[in-house]
């Protein structure tokens, strides 16, 4: 089947797709986390164990530690696991083994291992999930030296995505938002994948860009529709991946537009935004017309009630809304 | 450690009660969610009336219990209003969390119910914590802290019970066994079939228990709050049972077969305590009925409540991060 | 005695002074913690024991996860506990208790209980101490809604600052550096607190304005000497705390000088510097010269042979040059 | 099980060149570290070389080990040389890690040594994970994971054995029980005090050996590997030694008093394992001395490779964070 071959399918299930492929073509790749010979939580691991069997696709206890720690005794050993956290808060209680061990083992040891894991965790809200089951935390990765991150932003990106994540030689962080995990859209069938570190410019545009990610470019394309009519053309720009960091074409863009929104589901303060602000700002200071504009969630918990959630977090309203003030004269 | 006197009759009418209001409480939850009146997802506590309303009989009302994801059962038993609880499950105001926690959050402080809790074996540290304090600050205050067959292959179920022992605390783990995590099979992510052996790592009794049977739930954890009161230690309760509904509702439950659930339902706990009830003849066909007229009005008005009750205001979201903020 | 009266002591000693003041004062403050009655890994609980006894003074067992729970449990009954982490990065083995838990409870539960504990956890380098024992997180504690965190740079800021946060009716993450813990410097003797939320004005200029705080406050000071005899005058603000943070005194001398260089021993990438140069750039855009720099750690794990943890770690040389690319004119 | 064969003259003679190595290895590390020459800090084995060198006796060259702080005995005894190591205490960029880890994290993947690790417990899931990847790469290989009595009381042991009892995988874990963890005695922070009882919450043997009788350990760690390796699954086993050195050289050692440590010296591993080699006439007076000055000169000349390497320069700082960086 041509690699250009194209079905409209959920990221989930595009998710699962990448699985197989990596799963047919390499013996050392296997999954382990909870629950997932029944599909996952988000039926990101449907199927899979039928084809591999029970030796591949390991339902594990509910240890996350030892999930990822089996994962880090696996990976130097010549293994490729793929460790599933389902939603992104479980990976709390494995941060030792992400951060002191999977993190610095490479470096710790003098080069002489890789650590080639993939950790799958599903961040942001959906519905309600309260607390506990609702954060977004790429914040906290991208700052650890060692973890690669990457957020995709549709089916076609988080099959390719992920394929590059499981064949790079070093542990990767792959964020699925839960509002898209089940959202369809056209994705290769055949083999794909969407190198690290190389962002997309979804739409071009000459007043500002916006610089995003994950569930949040939904979100910022429904923006730029509301603005253009208003005489504002947006760029907008998919990280796809916030380690390493395409900063070349954000910078760019923003060297061109003089204005930059960035905007992501997790709370503002201290979050991967503001790294991007901080070298945007370093990198373009004299092209910008005025400061990096940061739109993420306000320095609450997330709350279980839904005007609450929406209070807290962010959508495209408040993008068009920070694009006016940006655009004021 | 000398018997506890037998169940009171009075004692076995308040648990009668409990499990009616829980089960009448959990059943109408379940259906107004389908009807997608609830935001979020529940998890029901169906099934295991027995173990939240037994256990809780044996606590004093200054008692604290910790609780988990399916904690509904846990808050009523512990004596919260359905109206609060009702309340936050719709995000209403005027919910014991104002909405802002939800299912998985159901808490209040001032009945000693230190919170459900949507992290898994979250409670079990946090129990040692209370009784450290109660015993800091002498008030002879016992804990309760529930905890599923899931949650005892966490880390935190090691290092708590090593602590609690190490410090003889006034702490009851009782382990509600109801023989899946998830869609996930017990037996195929323990490593021991008896989870009462692993008292044994701690130099602490473990017992196990039928958690569907009401009686022995209450005798045995009178025991273990004994003990804890009178400064022996923790203890831990294997309670054997099963869940009836799904791990959430809308579970379209792949991993288990029809059978298997129907097979359990013959051994309803609530139905086996009224057998016991009427044949000790502790309760009248007339007092049971008019037991469960009462407890369904209950249920009902609490639904009213919640609907009638506002939604939080936006503009309200960033109150309570902080004290006094 | 009088609250004036000074005397030359260490930073631990300063935090021993500041608990036993308030555990003399308050019955509800206890600590817990690993080998804490033998003074614990720093000298910072020696004593204690002696006065309080082995019930406030409490010696952990190695779980990590269970000290920050116990913490939570007792706060939220009555207590105020200060829990004993060690080195920072075992604070990662109790991550659920301290983000799931600990920051979350008061806002989930509707604002019906508060969670009065303070966590102290040592950071920074030290003499080689390698990838596990060297790194410093505040990054990821101050991007956490929930946790107001403190970082002091001496001895008499450390007692002020400890008596606050023990105080405070929130939980507070106190990072005390190791490489500062044994340097003695003038300390009241007597009652003493530092506001949490207030910055200082450790040295005024007018060319440029030098954001810091911990153990890199001293690598500035020892920067600002010398700056001067270039004719280099940099303001030098020593933040103290970073949630709640003073941002009014750091825009204000930013406003006047223009000119800013935000300096930390943790990793600069995503690193508390990130969101500092953020908001600077959007509260004094149109008063800046030049864009903020940045001056932190390489992003590596910390190594252990010295001529690397130098390589990796900035000191003052790196503000100085930074300090003297942004005067070029 | 069937007994093992006795130990051979030449295993017994092995054991004992690794216990002098490891003795006089931390013994010169002592005094370096007191003379200045290393930088960071050390945590000395002496006191338990029988245990790492009576195990790794039991192991081939391609089987794993995981390491803890304590970790140069484990190190030496799976076959890392002395150069190498000494090297990386230098923080040389001859060292085992290019002087990027130190004393805390020696590792030769190369041979089958998975890390020291600075987190306590830190290697026992991460053995597990050895443990899995060789059933799955079908080699045979056996995972021993040490770790100490402070360890066993961390989250991880529980996750860890549970998993890898559940899955039956073959790792043995080594609990060198030298009854302190840092300052503290071990009786204060743990619940029990026969730490094998802690296998008996995962339904696999939990054996107890004098951590000082290399046969004994060498006999007892060859049940458990045959176990390992014959897909019966994990086994605890609890070593009971003591640790005659300080937490890490340096310690004032204020929490313990000097008879005690005297009244260990007296049991001291590797004088008790050289009367056993004299009673069996496996070893002569001139052998027993010629072994010691061959170990003296090898510990010498690695001390000399190491002042003699270089450092690393400050322009590599950033290599090897990731692969290929
Ligand atoms: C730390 C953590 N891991 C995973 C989950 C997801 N999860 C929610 S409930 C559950 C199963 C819990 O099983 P058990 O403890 O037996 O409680 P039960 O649902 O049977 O009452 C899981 C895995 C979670 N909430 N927290
Ligand atoms: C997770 C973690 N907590 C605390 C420490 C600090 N620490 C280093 S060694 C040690 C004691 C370990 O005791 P034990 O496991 O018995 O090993 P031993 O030192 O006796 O060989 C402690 C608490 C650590 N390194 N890691
Ligand atoms: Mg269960
Ligand atoms: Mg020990």
């Amino acid at each position: 089947m041509s690699a250009r071959a194209v079905r409209r399918m959920s990221f989930g299930q595009a998710t699962v797709d990448a699985m197989r492929l990596a799963m047919r073509e390499d013996e050392r790749v296997f999954v382990l986390g909870e629950d997932i010979s029944w599909g996952g939580n988000f039926g990101q691991f449907r199927g899979l164990v039928d084809e591999f069997g029970p030796e591949r696709v390991i339902d594990m206890p509910i240890s996350e530690a030892i999930i990822m720690a089996v994962a880090v005794g696996a990976s130097v050993t010549g293994l490729r696991p793929v460790a599933s956290m389902s939603f992104v808060e479980f990976t709390l209680g494995a941060m030792d083994e992400i951060v002191n061990q999977a993190s610095k083992f490479r470096y710790m040891f003098g080069g002489q291992v890789s650590v080639p894991l993939v950790l799958r965790a599903s961040d942001g809200i959906l519905r309600s999930s309260a607390g506990q089951h609702s954060s977004s935390l790429e914040g906290l990765f991208t700052h650890l030296p060692g973890l690669k991150v990457v957020a995709p932003s549709n089916p076609a990106d988080a099959k390719g995505l992920l394929r590059s994540a499981i064949s790079d030689d070093d542990p990767v962080v792959y964020l699925e938002n839960k509002r898209i995990t089940a959202k369809r859209g056209p994705t290769p069938t055949g083999d794909h994948s969407v190198p690290l570190g190389s962002a997309l410019i979804r739409r071009t545009g000459s007043d500002l860009t916006i610089v995003t990610y994950s569930a949040m470019v939904r979100e910022a394309e429904t923006a730029c529709r509301r603005l253009a009519p208003r005489g504002i053309e947006a760029e907008l720009i998919d990280l796809r991946s916030l380690v390493p960091l395409d900063l070349e074409t954000v910078v760019g863009s923003v060297r061109k537009t003089g204005r930059v929104i960035i905007a992501h589901e997790a709370w503002e303060f201290g979050g991967f935004g503001a790294e991007l602000a901080a070298s945007i700002t370093s990198h373009a200071f004299n092209r910008l017309r005025s400061a990096p504009v940061r739109v993420g969630a306000a320095q609450a918990p997330i709350p279980f009630s839904p005007p609450l959630e929406r209070a807290v977090v962010p959508g495209a309203e408040e993008i068009v809304e920070a694009a006016e003030r940006l655009m004021k004269p | 450690m000398k018997p506890p006197a037998p169940m009171s009759r009075e004692a076995a009418l308040r648990i009668h009660r409990t499990m009616v209001r829980i089960r009448l409480f959990e059943t109408r939850v379940e259906e107004l969610f389908k009807a997608g009146k609830l935001p979020g997802f529940v998890h029901t506590y169906l099934g295991q009336e027995a173990i939240a309303a037994g256990v809780c009989e044996t606590l004093q009302s200054d008692d604290y219990i910790t609780s988990t994801h399916r904690g509904h059962g846990h808050a009523i038993a512990k004596g919260i209003e359905l109206d609060g609880i009702m309340a936050e499950l719709y995000g209403k105001e005027t919910g014991t969390c104002r909405g802002r926690g939800g299912s998985m959050h159901v808490a209040d402080f001032s009945k000693g119910m230190l919170g459900a809790n949507g992290i898994v074996a979250g409670g079990l540290g946090i129990a040692a914590g209370a009784a450290l304090s109660a015993r800091l600050r002498r008030t002879g205050q016992v804990v309760v802290a529930f905890f599923g067959d899931g949650g005892i292959n966490k880390g935190t179920f090691h290092e708590a019970l090593n602590f609690a022992a190490v410090q003889r605390l006034a702490v009851v783990y009782v382990c509600e066994n109801n023989q899946y995590a998830q869609f996930t099979s017990r037996t195929r992510t323990t490593s021991v079939d008896d989870l009462s052996v692993r008292a044994g790592a701690y130099g602490i009794p473990g017992w196990t228990v039928d958690g569907n049977d009401a009686g022995a739930i209450h005798e045995t954890t009178l025991r273990a709050v004994e003990r804890a009161r009178s400064g022996m230690g923790p203890t831990l309760l294997n309670m054997e049972t099963y869940r009836l509904g799904g791990h959430y509702v809308g579970d379209a439950e792949v991993y288990r077969k029809a059978a298997e659930v129907d097979r359990h339902r013959l051994k309803d706990p609530l139905d086996r305590w009224e057998r016991t009830l009427v044949g000790e003849k502790w309760i009248t066909e007339e007092q049971r009925a008019g037991l469960w007229e009462q407890a369904r009005s209950e249920v009902s008005d609490a639904v009213r409540f919640a609907e009638e009750s506002p939604l939080p205001g936006g503009e309200t979201a960033l109150e309570a991060v902080f004290t006094g903020g």
